[in-house]
């Protein structure tokens, strides 16, 4: 990543007014990255950014709530954050912002759709358009844009929305607005399908809640009405009405609040595509109320407000 | 006790206390008469109505889900069922995704002298949910099982 | 810019003989103001008053064979001069709304009955569709000079939520109308009353008294004629009016205009294209003392 | 648990399509149920007995009855509970009356239906936690909106309760539809010699603050503290330096203004005082005739006022009061009468309204108490009075009683007989009401001593004759047209509610029916009192009331506001939402929603959380369904509560 040095001069010159940094480094194999919580200076040298800095930061934000805290963050983890502003869930004169012009992650379950069982991952380069990755003695060519996550083909927001301190050249949005194809497709499904579609896909839940964990809005943590008694919404079985309830909790309580980041589908152990279900309850909302999540720290959420007459809502004709 | 086989399905109300359940109360004064399906739960007001309640009901197997409150403006809480407009139909265009039928679940404001209007709103959303029939059911163990379990930590 | 003006038009059954002259002038006139009007294919009854007082389905039902013959010529919208018929169709498309009945009806058809076509009248056209402003503009002979009394009868626009026209008890499209071609309309306090309609055959007496009322009270106002937009209305005025004047010991000569001759008089139309002399009280004097007769005729040559 | 239930036969009532004894029996295998019966009239005073005796003998510690709505008897059965020692909040009811056995006959399917809602408020109850009260100030002054003969009363009779009373009116005096009348029926006494009096004593009493032209903008707090915002409207005259001399209506060379008060029979000046005994009597300037203030040209009164209180610039101003009750006596306005094209649709000036005709019998009016028509100034000799326009007319969406225009209609037709004795009245009827005490009475002799013909039908049509209007109509006794000669009509325009009267209840939180008029909390128990609690109604804005029934109920909502403020404190309802602290994590999305502001941010232990101000909660719930930990929590429809009522309805 061409600004690597010059983010590291830039957290170097703010730490010492800071507990910590958060950012990503290299990870088990090639790979991966992991987060990476930059406390002393010698921290600083093992910061990579790049196509496998897909974790989403802000998660870790409310957690340290108190604490002067400095975060790198891609374009749309920058909207997580606006949002936990916008919330009061973090405050602002305790966050340094560190942005980059992000290029797009790849996605790691579609590089193991690709690659199949390799066992130990040696290298990985990637130059312009072609990832090259040696594993068992072999070397696989993939392209690109075949492992890109899905939510960068149309990421309208690849630059940092707000950053005290930003590394490198603005660069333009994607010219493809739409990323809902996938959604698009599923609502052509007959309805019967869909049901059928979700019982078999909740029925895989091994209720581990990694989709919870990784969200960097889902701020009840210890509170989650998920393991709670009082109230008493989900059993603790193993049923897919549960699990299924689960996931519904989940999307209308990030409704007009996600930002689309993906880290819930993308932590989950499963491959479920939960993610389906948060772009459907934000398509509503841009439709009924024009409003994004995570682009306006000022902005009043939807559902916690009104007005005496809804344009959009048509309810006495029912 | 089960839903009368061939007779009715299982519809369940949420109603607002000031205006709705009120208008249901008219509406049996009244003597108008309606179709038995429908299980009436009553909430201090429409804005109470968390969405989660509507899409648990439906999950627990209801084959329909029929929201109440009083018309905007004329809410008891100055307010609350301007918020419920808002999530009640962003409840309503999420529901196909999951597969219900967009006609499972409606919202309608019926104030506490509109007896007549409830009476067709019952008459007219039960005929709606009988025209869709049954609603598709979540395979799994039984409820009873389950609810007793819940019922135990009680 | 102005789209031009198409209707499918139905004439009923007198347009055929009592009111002929009511036929051509609404013919000439709508002629003369580029509206074009396509007469229906194969029309019958509309299943007016005979028909309605048996049996309301077959009289929805001959209606209903109407209004699916203008929906087969591909036209949205009827247009008859005759209110009666008006009354017909709007009531037949009013009851079709209920499913039961629109099925009864459809059975007694060679199709299912159409519930698109919108139903009008001649004059509610050419307020509502043509504007009286644009009328006003097309006025070559003003009939300055004549007085007139309106005369709406008692179904032009009642019942208000069937026929949804002007004003139910104090209509003003034909007031306007003579008012833009240059005439003085009289205050006329029983332009909605009934005529005595179709009484003139079974009770003549009931005519003679409702009829002379109405000339009695358009003389009392000032009027020189009475103009009408219904068959029925002006058969009762015009035809039996040496009737009433021999049952009341009055003396009226009125003459009984449609409105669509005297829009024709004033756009400079003939008195021939009009049917002006099938009138049976002759409005000769009416006419003369306009001063506009020779023009036309001119203009004709 | 063990939970009791009682299944109400409500003699036939619930028992006729429902097999309760079968509702009782099903009852016994729900969980927590220890004890269930099949009981004759559960509110009565043995039925209440039973309760008791039940819960001593089977240590029952929650109780279920399935009878008629809570909305009824919600009240009655906790303090039955409690009675026996249980809180009043362990009890639940299922309405198996007006949800179940009013609306079908199926009696197999009530039964089910009724079983199956005792399942729900016995699952709920397994839930139910005891509550109590708190105890909170209140604010013992009261509101009264309108200055009509039923908000003098309610003024009177509290401030003479000792109350301080704030009365608002929407004109510039007091008096409202009374103080326009010329007599009252069936005594035919002055009106404004029996109100007349009442007004002056609403002016001098040390206790009543009155805001003449002003009206209410803004309400907010609860029963107890409310804090109203007045709009005191623009006058263009100081009312503390007007002394109400007049000089300047003599001099105000603008004569044409509108005269509200005397219903539009003839003109005032710009500047006026509506009528001599006005309270109080102070000038106005309409700004909408005024010289001054629409050419900046004129302002005569201001050189001719004795106490220079004219005043140009004047500009609305708003006070702030706090109450602890309010009183909605707002009246009712006269239906439009012009949709009525048969009676010529406002064409014809000699047809007029049954108010427009007071003023003109009036010798206070424009008139002088002379019978003229408005249109040639003769005296009419044929007077014909047609009764239900706008009453009892589905087809202008009028289809209730007004009530009272059967009688005004015979004192005017005894009035027309007495200004006039050469007169001759007509007065066409639907059906005559005249349900009140001398009431019948008074009709005959309009009819026998004043020689009214009364003809029962309707008018299909008015049309001007020559120099007279003919009235058409039919006469449904002898089964003819009949047609009169008449010199003048008179219209019984029928009441709607006032003008504004949704928006003032949108301020007060209160419900109204189709039509406009409020809704009283029971149409029979609870006549003055609405659905929220410290505001209450008196006279026509519950619907068309006569001077006896109005005064009544300005003394009953007087009597109610005394009441209620015969207690230093009131009881806070426990039906408020309660923060969990643990799960609470200080997000504020409660507070922002909250429309009470009953929710405040407070520190605990250096977190944010949020608590719930007890006394200001009105139990919403808002708050609870916006919170996704379900810290807060609105007590007795707790999310447990309703989970438990959707569980024990939908099992899969």
């Amino acid at each position: 990543m061409k600004y690597q040095q010059e983010l590291k001069d830039s957290i170097r010159k703010a730490l010492p007014g800071l507990d910590v940094v958060i950012a990503w480094s290299a990870g088990y194999d090639p790979l991966h990255a992991t987060p990476h919580f930059i406390r002393r200076e010698e921290d600083i040298d093992r910061l990579e950014i790049g196509p496998f800095s897909v974790h989403n930061l802000a998660t870790y934000l409310p957690g340290l709530r108190g604490k002067k805290v400095g975060i790198v963050v891609k374009g749309c983890d920058s909207r997580s954050v606006i949002e936990l502003l916008q919330e009061n869930l973090i405050n602002r004169e305790d966050v340094t912002i560190f942005g980059f012009p992000c290029t797009g992650v790849v996605d790691q379950t579609k590089i193991r759709k690709a690659l199949g069982h390799t066992g130990k991952v040696d290298f990985c380069q990637i130059a312009s358009q072609t990832v090259v990755i040696g594993a068992g003695g072999e070397e696989h060519k993939l392209r690109l844009s075949k492992v890109l996550a899905d939510k960068c083909f149309s990421c309208q927001y690849p630059n940092a929305l707000i950053s005290d301190h930003f590394v490198g050249e603005k660069i333009s949005p994607s010219a493809q607005t739409e990323g809902g194809d996938d959604l698009e497709a599923f609502e052509n499904m007959p309805l019967p399908e869909r049901f059928a579609f979700w019982q078999k896909e909740m029925d895989r839940c091994i209720r581990c809640y990694a989709c919870r964990n990784a969200c960097p809005m889902c701020v009840c943590r210890d509170h989650c009405l998920a393991e709670s008694r009082d109230p008493h919404w989900l059993s603790q079985e193993d049923s897919v009405r549960d699990k299924w309830m689960f996931q519904l909790i989940h999307a209308y309580h990030l409704a007009g609040r996600c930002t689309e980041c993906g880290e819930c589908q993308r932590a989950c152990p499963m491959d479920i595509p939960l993610l389906l279900l948060k772009k459907k309850m934000n398509k509503e909302i841009k439709e009924l109320f024009q409003y994004e999540a995570g682009v306006d720290p000022e902005a009043t959420p939807p559902l916690l407000s009104f007005k005496m007459e809804e344009e959009n809502i048509k309810e006495r004709e029912w | 006790m089960p839903v009368l086989k061939g007779k009715e399905l299982r519809i369940v109300g949420f109603l607002c206390n000031w205006c709705s359940y009120g208008g249901a109360d008219t509406a049996g004064v009244g003597r108008f008469n309606q179709p038995t399906d429908l299980r009436i739960i009553r909430v201090p007001c429409s804005g109470r109505i968390d969405p989660l309640f509507i899409m648990k009901t439906l999950m627990n197997g209801a084959d329909g889900v029929l929201v109440s409150g009083c018309h905007p403006r004329d809410c008891h809480y100055a307010e609350g069922n301007f918020y419920a407009r808002r999530r009640l139909e962003v409840l309503h265009r999420f529901l196909p995704i999951l597969g219900f039928e967009p006609g499972r679940f409606e919202y309608t404001w019926v104030s506490a002298s509109e007896g007549q209007r409830w009476q067709q709103v019952v008459t007219r959303f039960t005929e709606q949910i009988h025209k869709l029939g049954p609603a598709p059911k979540i395979a799994g163990p039984e409820a009873s099982a389950t609810l007793r379990q819940m019922e135990a930590v009680l | 810019m102005s789209v031009s003006l198409t209707y499918a038009y139905y004439p009923g059954c007198s347009s055929t003989g009592t009111s002929i002259e009511y036929d051509m002038s609404s013919r000439a006139i709508c002629a003369a103001l580029d509206i074009t009007l396509t007469d229906v294919p194969n029309w019958s009854c509309c299943g007016s008053t005979p028909a309605h007082t048996v049996d309301h389905t077959l009289s929805s039902a001959l209606s209903a064979r109407n209004l699916c013959q203008v929906a087969s010529m591909g036209l949205t919208a009827a247009v008859t001069p005759c209110p009666s018929c008006l009354s017909n169709l709007k009531t037949a498309q009013h009851r079709m709304k209920n499913d039961s009945f629109r099925e009864k009806v459809s059975k007694l058809l060679d199709k299912p009955a159409d519930i698109t076509v919108e139903t009008k009248s001649v004059l509610q056209i050419l307020v509502e569709d043509y504007g009286i402003e644009k009328i006003k503009a097309k006025v070559k002979k003003p009939l300055t000079g004549l007085t007139v009394a309106a005369y709406y009868g008692c179904i032009m626009n009642r019942p208000a939520e069937i026929m949804n026209f002007d004003d139910r008890e104090h209509p003003m499209a034909m007031d306007n109308i003579m008012t833009a071609l240059g005439a003085t309309v009289v205050p006329f306090p029983l332009k909605v009353e009934c005529c005595g309609a179709s009484f003139g055959i079974p009770r003549k007496d009931v005519v003679m008294r409702l009829s002379g009322k109405l000339l009695d009270t358009a003389k009392e106002m000032g009027a020189m004629a009475l103009v009408t937009a219904c068959p029925l209305c002006q058969m009762n005025l015009d035809m039996r009016q040496e009737q009433i004047n021999s049952a009341n010991g009055s003396k009226h000569h009125m003459p009984i205009f449609y409105f669509t001759q005297l829009m024709g008089l004033a756009f400079g139309l003939t008195e021939k294209e009009l049917g002006i002399d099938k009138l049976c009280v002759n409005p000769r004097t009416v006419i003369d003392a306009l001063g506009m007769e020779g023009n036309s005729k001119e203009k004709s040559q | 648990m063990k939970i009791g239930v009682f299944v109400c036969h409500c003699g036939s009532n619930i028992e006729g399509t429902v097999d309760t004894a079968a509702v009782a029996a099903a009852a016994r295998e729900f969980p927590g149920v220890a004890f269930a019966t099949d009981t004759m009239y559960t509110c009565s005073e043995p039925g209440q007995e039973e309760i008791v005796n039940a819960i001593k003998e089977h240590q029952l510690d929650g109780v279920v009855v399935a009878s008629c709505t809570p909305r009824m008897h919600e009240q009655t059965f906790r303090r039955t509970v409690e009675r026996a020692g249980l809180n009043r909040y362990l009890f639940e009811m299922a309405n198996i009356r007006e949800h179940v056995s009013w609306i079908g006959k199926d009696r197999e399917a009530n039964t089910n239906k009724a079983t199956d809602l005792v399942r729900m408020a016995a699952s709920k109850l397994l839930h139910n936690r005891p509550l109590l009260s708190k105890q909170f100030d209140i604010n013992k002054r009261v509101l009264i909106i309108g200055g009509g003969v039923a908000g003098i009363q309610a003024a009177l009779d509290c401030a003479e309760g000792g109350l301080e009373v704030v009365l608002v009116e929407k004109t510039t005096t007091i008096g409202g539809k009374m103080a326009k009348l010329d007599k009252t029926f069936p005594t035919v006494d002055c009106s404004c010699c029996i109100l007349g009096p009442r007004m002056v004593d609403v002016a001098q009493h040390p206790n009543i603050t009155l805001y003449a032209y002003s009206e209410i903008e803004e309400v907010s707090g609860y029963v107890g503290n409310f804090d109203v915002k007045v709009k005191k409207k623009a006058t263009y005259v100081d009312w503390d330096k007007c002394t109400g001399c007049g000089i300047c209506m003599t001099k105000c060379p603008s004569k044409k203004a509108t005269d509200y008060f005397n219903e539009g029979i003839g003109k005032t000046t710009a500047i006026n005082i509506p009528f001599p005994q006005a309270i109080p009597k102070k000038a106005k300037i309409d700004a909408d005739f005024c010289m001054k203030l629409q050419k900046g040209k004129c302002g005569i009164c201001a050189k001719v006022c004795p106490s220079g209180c004219i005043d140009f610039t004047q500009q609305d101003e708003f006070v702030t009061e706090k109450v602890g009750a309010i009183v909605a006596a707002t009246g009712f306005d006269l239906f439009d009468w012009t949709v009525y094209g048969e009676y010529g649709g406002g064409r014809y000036p000699d047809v007029i309204t049954s108010l427009q005709y007071e003023r003109m019998l009036s010798a206070s009016g424009p008139t002088g108490g002379h019978i003229k028509r408005p249109s040639d100034g003769k005296e009419p000799k044929n007077v014909v009075f047609i009764q239900c326009v706008g009453s009892r007319d589905k087809s202008v969406g009028r289809p209730y009683c007004t009530g009272f225009c059967c009688m005004y209609t015979a004192k005017q037709a005894i009035l027309t007989k007495d200004h006039l004795p050469e007169s001759q009245t007509y007065v066409f009827y639907m059906d005559i009401r005249a349900t009140g005490k001398n009431y019948d009475e008074f009709t005959r002799r309009a009819m026998e001593e004043y020689n009214a013909k009364y003809i029962r039908g309707r008018v299909s049509m008015i049309y001007p004759k020559g120099d007279s209007l003919l009235v058409r109509g039919a006469d449904t006794l002898m089964g003819t047209q009949v047609e009169v000669d008449a010199d003048l009509v008179v219209l019984a325009v029928g009441a709607e509610a006032a003008a504004g009267a949704a928006g003032l209840a949108e301020k007060l939180r209160i419900s109204y029916d189709s039509y406009g008029f409020y809704m009283e909390g029971h149409p029979k128990l609870k006549p003055v009192e609405t659905n929220t609690a410290g505001v209450y109604l008196a006279g026509s804005c519950q619907g068309p009331k006569d001077i006896p029934s109005s005064v009544a109920q300005g003394s009953a909502a007087a009597s109610k506001v005394l009441g209620l403020f015969s207690k230093d404190k009131l009881a806070s309802d426990p039906q408020v939402s309660v923060v969990d602290i643990k799960r609470c994590i200080g997000c504020g999305k409660c507070m922002k929603t909250c429309p009470f502001g009953a929710i405040k941010e407070i520190d605990f232990r250096g977190m944010k959380k949020a608590e719930v101000i007890e006394t200001v909660c009105q139990g919403c719930g808002i708050c609870t369904s916006t919170c996704p930990q379900g810290a807060a929590q609105l007590q007795h429809f707790t999310d447990n509560q309703i989970l438990s009522e959707v569980n024990a309805l939908c099992q899969f």
